[in-house]
């Protein structure tokens, strides 16, 4: 016992305590297009939580005596052809691409991790009829998939979240379960059974931590892609409905007046593609910092 | 090869029966009769209860599946309410405007696509990269709605270089194929790029050059074979999903395809053609994925010997 | 034109640097050494003690613009290489010096067949047509000792065991009968009985083609059995140089005596369980401790030892040591390091 | 002698690769093929074998972690290969295993502590303060300060995680532990102090080892008994200066002769090599499946396959023509 | 498919070649929103420019001046109609011959009619044979004919109403009353209509080729009975996208751009040097309207339904939304119809409405929702949202409830609907196509109005059996102020001028009477 307790004389005392979180931030912030995504977000995050404090205009004001005015000072970018300032509607639409880039994503994420877990970890019959499921989901074209929800259920902004998180969670659940049948063979997932632990201990405390980092990667891509869904669907008339302000509906309305006021149509296409871009900014940050085997 | 294929078939068949149920219900318990939007205005409540009963809509829904599901087998995927005609037709019909434009599109990603994503994974973190990574990224990151609209804009009615919309020959489809393979590019290049970067990480690659082979001939010979494999694998699928997903692109330059198709019936409430084109699309992404997992197998010695040892 | 000292190689002064994030690593320091001709080199050390990148740094194949290699002198029977343009090494690669990996399984393209593999130096460095460097190859097979050379050509590498993959790489090396070898533990992921086979291999090449072989290990058992010269190696320098006889007999490095003790001998007979070990771990490269950098670790340490970077001492003819031990008196006061 | 702690009779463990529902059956690998073996208390049994030998797999049945396919495990008389998951779960106490890869034997996402306090919460070992009392004394015991407790197991190198997987396997005090390739990983001087730890703690807490490995030198050093292993088989088993000392088994003798030697005087010594390659698991020949590399194979080893015979005095063999006889 | 890709490639180099606008065959190119599935008629019940073109009927509504028709002689050169106004005598046309070469007959008017009332056809327009005697039970599936179908001789057909209905020439007129030939529409079956190969009719232009979602080409019947049509052939674009058609008509791909698909680029073209001289336009026959359901609150309560006429300034959404190109109308009869007038104005009053609110039990407002199906034109989410804004101030809390048009057409039938716009144009010129439609027992139910009005009922019914015209239009102007401003069933909008921008080389382009944006071709002429 002498011996071997000896070796602590030339350990140090502490060790610098180093947590995960930290090291990701380390190598987050040394991406600067990250950073500048995230920078946006915030920035977005904000004027949407303060439209209405920020904006001195009515989104859903009816001014027909101020239709399709050019950009003024009054209004930075113009108004539509109700006279409702573009810009106040384009901010009150980040409120629901943000919404909808998030919460189908987290609805999606709960299920696909908890069916990949599931899946991967158990095996054989569970894992077949996950999988299939997963495999007929996947199958469905995203766009369709998702128009025949709306079809069914009707176009309203609950709706896309069950669309988006329908046509989401499948391919979660896959990757989930790549990752859990690698973890499962893991000496700590055996070191942990052969403990004793049972195994809804082990898929919740040895599984579900260690795919944290590349379910925080998936959810941040997973959101541009959720804001472009949402758009295309409300573009093609199947998503929000007026007089609600969501960007791809915004340039659906405005494409009718292209040559009259352009900006009403390529501002808030401006906004999905700045906004599409700055998550897909923070998700390769992210992915880069947390999980470099995820590369594509 | 040819064992594989088969069980590979035979694996997709529980998919696709999955696949029509789920369709089926979800297109079949929603709410609005068919008939009555077909009626419109006109609709008296005992035509519509006769039309209804000519076209066993009244029937069960699990005996309206299987009749649909064995009809679907033998190539028929029913009538569209809206336009009388046979879906199976309407579909052949549209498809090859849809592969045109597809192929077209999957062209422009490709020859875009993996130059882009080779020269920046080769001049890494140059000039070169940043700007065809950026180019990708903001490929990825348009709507396509939005860069179609621009593209009209600037190039039909700005520059008048092309027409606007139809779709009558070679001309019509450069701009829909630009906007559409320009957002797949990206994925290509992205993909090509990460691949040969993660290659010229392997072992094999540092052998090459400790057999002094040339840095060209490292990344010719060595890597982008291998780097290739992933990539010619999404290829086969995003030319599925471009044949089932340019919906949006087929709408907006007026290009009469599938997609076009499925935005019809699913305006008009044509069921039996939603149904049909939304099969249609899901069993080409299947054939996609099939074709990908035979693609990676021809291309990977690794896989293709293995699956000659299970096939013996 | 032949190296006037009768060696194949001879190093001086190599250092290599990696430039990271938090500041740059030498990660090699003041490395020299020669390889006779003919004559099977060592370098032998834990992992992390720089022995694997001292190969790298020789064939340049250190991974570029985080490593930086310098040298007073590499000379390669004649040709210089320090100063050499990344080219001109190019041309030297494969050709006048090869190397063997250590895992034969990723260090071979898996989807190419193996002969190609095996015969591209030819085409690289002599512009073979492909039935010469098929017929070539063929050859090498038969040297190497694979049995039934002509069904291997086409196969690909997972067609393959490990044993027959290594063969394959050393045909690979001596393919176009390279004046140095480097074989960068080449039987570390086989299993023993293949591992003799393998070193039994390159000991009856080294006989018939009289290759000099650099031979890069952490397993002194292969030292043993192996090597005429051996250098030992502690974070990123030469600790220790000597014959190999001398090493064994007379280990003059307190890392090489600890290292020597602390291998279980299977032939002598069980005396007692507990072993002699080597306390402490490896440093770590950029917080190298002061002074010597065995130090922490070292049961002889000295005051002198705690402030300064010890010298290499001569011990006796062509056996040195970098310990303040051995050092001479003068040396010591003086504090000017060799 | 001391009681047996671990019995296994007529182990096997079979499963099939490849082919799926519909081309054909697959596969059979014979990973283990029939062992049979005691392990006494507080003995150091190891097992010797070449990489697809079925030693790990072996190790992995006897502690339930992969169900055999046939044969049966006793712990102390016990049929533990009968009992039920929860009868399983509660006897992991005093069975445990220590594995190979420092790296990921430890769950990155988990601190030590809770690394530690994992199996003691498992198994109710008490309140939160007397695990956490537990944890510090675990550190101690491997030779680690217990203020390193809040710490991320990518903080510390090779050595020091293999003695934490070691505090883990004995949170418990158990009574029989699987050392599965414990030291292999690491370097020698490294090996050596871990190999120190294993043998301080053997004496400390009487504990039993089943110690799979393919380095014979550490046998050679740490085993009290050895048992070599050959594609599913245990073809030889004994103490382990007598094995060392005259290999009955052709294949044992090839082994012990192809291991370098740390002296370089003995290297001009006559050495038998094997020749050829190791068939695989998959595809085993006929008869003794040695016989395809045994320089001594007569007709009757390419048809019957041996068994393992008792040799007296602890020792077994499973050749038709064993060596020095 | 693989034939159709070589054609596909084929036609891109030929169109390089084509898309010359040197015409040299009077083509005119115009466009369709949509495709227009199929150019049997009695299969449709909104694309009549087919059936327009590629048809004829016995008799059919020539426009005279804007806004006005006549009902002239067509297949049928004369007829009479017995002095009960049961009995129709048409006497047919002789040697008119159908596209395929098959000579027109009284059998085949008397087979048209009948294979729209034969259950199995599934026809729509069911309802201009309403009247004919027989018709409901050939419907139902309880008669093998139609009793009042008779053909007397080759040339003659006499169809014999069950109750007098002052309105059956006017809608002999409508593109619902189309001549088929009934060997071939027999043999074409279900596919009648759906391709050139299965159409086949008496109309100035063929059918040549049909692309699903993309065009239709009709060419000129060099044998049509009033002579070959100036027009060479006809391109029909299916575009659907306004922007994308106002991009097709500036680069000089389409000759006729029609406002009514793209209203927003109204003001451009007014305002464009170059167009506004070759804006052609015309009173439109049809009115934009609120419907309002009278058996849900809060609209049972008529004060409501009248604070709800007040509260809407009708006006600015007529200037604002659609360029004041229309009038305002305050009836049940938009301007241009038969027996119209001008009708007691509706105030514009936020004030009094609040005032009638607080009246009728709802002093803080109250809330009332408008649907609106999500894949129709934006004008009517425009209208909507207009509204929606302007009702505020006078205490409506108006909230939008979107649907798909399936549910709305379901939810309407079913009564649950609150309110609605949408605009009706004249199918035929006669009072009856708006006051019937609308406010009879049957329709009031269907079209969830629920105005359950005994005295408009009977008076809808007695009108259409009248024959003295004075009176009968008298009755139906009384019935209108009574809807509108006693009963306050419906809130009439505004009847829109219907134009079109062409280009210079279209020549004899004729708004049609009824405002529709499908007409005949016939006498059109493009000339450079």
């Amino acid at each position: 016992m002498s011996q071997s307790a000896a070796v602590t004389n030339d350990l140090p005392e502490v060790i610098e305590e180093a947590s995960f979180l930290r090291d990701t931030m380390r190598g987050f912030r040394k991406n600067r297009m990250a950073m500048v995504g995230l920078v946006f977000v915030c920035l977005l995050v904000f004027l949407a939580i303060f439209a209405p404090i920020i904006s001195p205009h009515d989104p859903y004001r009816v001014a027909l005596d101020e239709q399709l005015l050019p950009a003024s000072t009054t209004y930075w970018l113009g108004t539509d052809n109700f006279g409702r300032d573009v810009l106040t509607r384009i901010l009150y639409g980040a409120r629901i691409s943000l919404v909808v880039g998030t919460v189908p994503s987290l609805i999606s994420l709960l299920i696909g991790t908890f069916m990949g877990i599931l899946s991967g970890y158990m095996g054989g019959k569970t894992d077949f009829v996950i999988m299939r499921l997963a495999d007929t989901m996947i199958a469905f074209p995203s766009l369709l998939l998702a128009m025949v929800v709306m079809y069914t259920l009707g176009a309203n902004l609950f709706n896309i979240f069950i669309a988006l998180a329908l046509v989401g969670w499948a391919g979660v659940a896959r990757v989930v379960r790549s990752q859990t049948l690698a973890l499962k063979e893991k000496e700590f997932i055996e070191a942990a059974r052969a403990n004793g632990t049972s195994r809804v201990r082990i898929m919740f405390s040895h599984i579900f931590p260690n795919v944290t980092p590349t379910l925080i990667v998936l959810f941040s891509l997973s959101i541009p892609e959720a804001i472009m869904w949402e758009s295309s669907l409300s573009f093609l008339g199947v998503g929000v409905q007026p007089p609600e302000a969501s960007w791809g509906l915004l340039v659906a309305k405005g494409k009718e007046y292209l040559f009259q006021a352009p900006l009403v149509a390529i501002m808030p296409g401006v906004a999905i593609l700045m906004t599409v871009l700055a998550f897909n900014f923070i998700g390769d940050g992210l992915r880069d910092a947390l999980d470099p085997s995820m590369k594509d | 090869m040819l064992m594989f294929t088969v069980r590979r078939i035979l694996v997709s068949i529980p998919v696709l029966i999955g696949i029509t149920a789920i369709l089926f219900v979800m297109l079949n318990v929603v709410p609005g009769d068919p008939i009555a939007l077909l009626m419109k205005e006109h609709a008296s409540p005992d035509v519509i209860e006769r039309v209804r009963a000519q076209m066993h809509l009244d029937d069960p829904l699990i005996t309206r599946y299987f009749r649909f599901l064995f009809a679907a087998l033998q190539g028929d995927l029913g009538t569209s309410i809206k336009l009388n005609r046979s879906v199976t037709t309407l579909i052949m019909n549209a498809f090859p405007n849809t592969l045109y434009l597809a192929g077209c599109a999957a062209l422009v990603s490709w020859v875009i696509g993996i130059p882009a994503g080779i020269l920046s994974a080769v001049r890494r973190d140059s000039f070169v990269d940043h700007f065809f990574m950026g180019f990708s990224l903001l490929g990825v990151s348009m709507p396509i709605f939005w860069s179609a609209l621009l593209m009209q804009y600037i190039f039909a009615v700005q520059l008048k270089w092309l027409p606007v919309a139809g779709f009558y020959g070679f001309e019509y489809v450069i701009l829909p194929a630009i906007v559409l393979g320009w957002s797949s590019a990206g994925v290509i290049a992205r993909l090509t790029r990460s691949s040969l970067l993660e290659v010229m990480r392997h072992d094999y690659i540092r052998t090459a050059r400790a057999k002094g082979a040339r840095e060209i001939s490292v990344i010719s010979r060595h890597a982008l074979k291998n780097a290739l494999i992933p990539v010619v694998t999404i290829m086969a699928i995003q030319v599925a999903s471009l044949l089932s997903g340019a919906v949006i692109t087929e709408a907006i330059f007026g290009i009469p395809g599938v997609g076009r198709i499925s935005i019809n019936a699913i305006q008009a409430r044509d069921m039996p053609l939603l149904q049909g084109s939304v099969l249609f699309a899901t069993v080409l992404v299947i054939l996609g994925n099939l074709v990908a997992d035979i693609l990676y197998s021809v291309l990977d010695p690794r896989i293709r010997s293995q699956m000659r040892k299970d096939a013996r | 034109m032949a190296n006037p000292s009768g060696n194949v190689l001879s190093v001086r002064e190599l250092r290599t640097e990696f430039r990271g994030g938090r500041g740059n690593v030498r990660v090699l320091d003041d490395i020299s050494f020669d390889v006779g001709r003919g004559r099977i080199v060592g370098l032998v050390g834990e992992s992390g003690s720089g022995k694997s990148m001292t190969a790298l740094s020789l064939m340049g194949l250190v991974p570029k613009p985080q490593g930086q290699v310098s040298a007073k002198s590499i000379n390669l029977d004649g040709i210089e290489l320090a100063s050499i343009s990344p080219d001109g090494l190019r041309q030297i690669r494969g050709r006048d010096m090869a190397m063997v990996f250590q895992e034969p399984m990723t260090s071979l393209n898996p989807v190419r067949k193996v002969w190609e593999q095996v015969g591209e130096p030819l085409r690289i460095h002599q512009g073979l047509g492909r039935r010469a460097i098929r017929d070539r190859v063929l050859e090498m097979f038969e040297l190497v000792g694979i049995p039934e050379p002509k069904a291997r050509l086409d196969a690909y590498p997972h067609q393959l065991s490990g044993g027959l993959r290594q063969r394959a790489m050393i045909a690979m090396g001596l393919i176009c009968e390279p004046k140095l070898l480097i074989a960068d533990e080449p039987t570390t992921a086989l299993d023993v009985t293949t591992q003799a086979q393998i070193l039994r291999l390159m000991q009856e090449l080294r006989d018939r083609v009289g290759t000099s072989i650099i031979m890069i290990t952490h397993d002194l058992g292969i030292i043993a059995e192996m090597c005429d010269e051996v250098n030992v190696m502690y974070a990123g320098q030469i600790v220790e140089q000597a014959n190999v006889f001398d090493l064994f007999e007379n280990p003059s490095h307190p890392y090489t005596r600890g290292l020597l003790a602390s291998i279980p001998k299977s032939t002598e007979s069980r005396i007692a369980r507990r072993m002699p070990s080597i306390p402490g771990m490896v440093p770590n490269l950029a917080r190298l401790p002061s002074g010597c950098r065995f130090r922490p670790r070292c049961t002889d340490a000295m005051a002198i030892c705690q402030t300064r970077e010890p010298a290499v001492t001569d011990l006796e003819k062509d056996h040195r040591a970098r310990c303040w031990l051995h050092a001479r008196q003068d040396a010591i006061s003086q504090g000017e390091p060799l | 002698m001391n009681e047996i702690v671990i019995s296994a009779r007529n182990l096997t463990k079979h499963y099939r690769v490849g082919g799926g529902t519909l081309a054909g059956q697959g596969k059979v690998v014979r990973a283990v093929d029939g062992v049979t073996l005691d392990i006494r208390e507080r003995e150091t049994f190891a097992l010797v074998g070449e990489s697809g030998c079925g030693k790990t797999t072996l190790g992995r049945i006897m502690l339930r972690l992969q169900e055999p396919s046939g044969g049966q495990i006793s712990y102390r008389g016990q049929d533990i290969t009968a009992l039920d998951d929860a009868g399983m779960r509660a006897l992991r106490k005093k069975l445990q295993i220590v594995f190979q890869d420092p790296y990921a034997s430890l769950n990155p996402r988990m601190r030590i502590e809770d690394i530690l306090a994992e199996p003691l919460r498992t198994h109710g070992y008490g309140s939160a303060e007397v695990i956490r009392d537990r944890c510090a004394e675990l550190l101690d015991m491997v030779g680690l300060r217990h203020t390193y407790l809040r710490n991320y197991p990518h903080q510390f190198s090779g050595g020091q995680r293999q003695r934490i997987g070691i505090a883990r396997a004995l949170a418990n005090k158990p009574d029989f532990v699987v050392c599965d390739e414990s030291v292999s990983a690491l370097d020698v001087s490294i090996q050596a102090q871990v190999l120190n730890l294993l043998s301080d703690l053997q004496d400390e807490l009487k504990l039993t080892y089943f110690f799979i490995t393919h380095d014979l030198s550490v046998v050679r050093q740490f085993a009290d008994r050895v048992g070599v292993m050959f594609l599913g088989r245990l073809v030889e088993v004994g103490r382990t200066e007598d094995i060392f000392a005259g290999p009955l088994h052709p294949y044992t003798m090839l082994l012990i002769s192809a291991v370098p030697r740390a002296d370089p005087r003995q290297r001009t010594r006559e050495r038998p090599l094997m020749t050829g390659e190791i068939p695989s698991p998959m595809n085993l020949p006929p008869g003794c499946r040695f016989h395809t590399r045994c320089p001594f194979a007569k007709d009757i080893c390419r048809t019957h396959d041996p068994d393992l015979q008792d040799m007296g005095q602890g020792r077994a063999v499973a050749c038709h023509f064993p060596l020095n006889s | 498919m693989k034939n159709k890709m070589k054609l596909l490639l084929a036609s891109g180099l030929a169109s390089l070649v084509l898309m010359t606008p040197a015409l040299a065959e009077q083509m005119l190119r115009i466009s369709y929103p949509e495709d227009p599935k199929t150019a049997d008629v009695q299969k449709t019940s909104d694309a009549y420019m087919l059936p327009l073109n590629v048809f004829d009927r016995l008799i059919e509504a020539e426009t005279t001046s804007p806004g006005q028709s006549a009902l002239v002689p067509g297949l049928a050169e004369k007829w009479d109609v017995s002095a009960d106004g049961l009995v129709y005598t048409f006497h047919l046309r002789q040697g008119v011959l159908f596209h395929d070469g098959a000579e027109l007959t009284a059998d085949d008017v008397v087979y048209t009619f009948d294979r729209m009332l034969n259950p199995a056809t599934k026809a729509l327009g069911t309802d201009i044979l309403d009247f004919v005697a027989g018709a409901h039970e050939r419907l139902d599936g309880t008669a093998d004919s139609v009793a009042g179908l008779k053909a007397l001789d080759k040339y003659t057909v006499q169809i014999t109403l069950s109750q007098p209905y002052a309105a059956f020439l006017a809608l002999m007129a409508s593109p619902q009353a189309s001549i088929f030939n009934r060997a071939f529409t027999e043999a074409a079956g279900d596919q009648f209509g759906l391709s050139p190969e299965t159409t086949n009719g008496t109309g100035p232009f063929k059918l040549e080729s049909y692309e699903l979602n993309d065009s239709q080409r009709l060419v000129a019947n060099e044998s049509y009975f009033r002579g070959r049509p100036k027009l060479d052939s006809i391109l029909v674009r299916v575009v659907s996208d306004s922007e994308t058609l106002r991009l097709l008509f500036e680069t000089d791909e389409l000759d006729v751009f029609d406002l009514d698909y793209a209203v927003s680029q109204t003001p451009y073209f007014y305002g464009s040097d170059q167009w506004k001289d070759l804006i052609r336009t015309g009173p439109r026959v049809g009115m934009y309207y609120y419907h309002i359901n009278q058996a849900n609150k809060p609209f049972d309560d008529v004060r409501v339904r009248k604070a709800f006429q007040m509260a809407i300034n009708r006006q600015e959404i007529l200037d604002k939304n659609f360029y004041g190109k229309g009038v305002l109308e305050n009836g049940v009869m938009p301007r241009g119809l038969t027996c119209y007038e001008p009708a007691t104005p509706i105030e514009f009053n936020p004030a009094k409405a609040k005032e009638l609110l607080a009246e009728a039990g709802y002093p803080d407002g109250v809330e009332i929702k408008l649907a609106q199906v999500s894949s129709w034109s934006s004008k009517w989410s425009d209208m909507n949202q207009i509204i929606q804004a302007q009702a505020a101030e006078a205490g409506f809390k108006v909230s939008i409830d979107t649907m798909d048009e399936a549910a709305y057409f379901d939810k309407r039938k079913a009564g649950v609907i609150d309110n609605y716009t949408q605009s009706w144009s004249a199918d035929f010129n006669d009072p009856d196509n708006f006051f019937y439609t609308f406010f009879s027992k049957s329709g009031t139910a269907v079209r969830a109005f629920n105005n359950n009005d005994p005295v408009v009922f009977e008076a809808l019914d007695k009108a259409r059996g009248m024959s003295d015209a004075e009176a009968r239009c008298a009755l139906y102007r009384e019935m209108g102020e009574k809807i509108v401003q006693e009963d306050a069933a419906w809130v009439p909008m505004f009847s829109l001028d219907h134009s079109y921008v062409v280009q210079p080389r279209v020549k004899n382009f004729v708004v049609p009477w009824n405002g529709w944006s499908d007409m005949n071709y016939y006498k059109m002429e493009i000339a450079e």
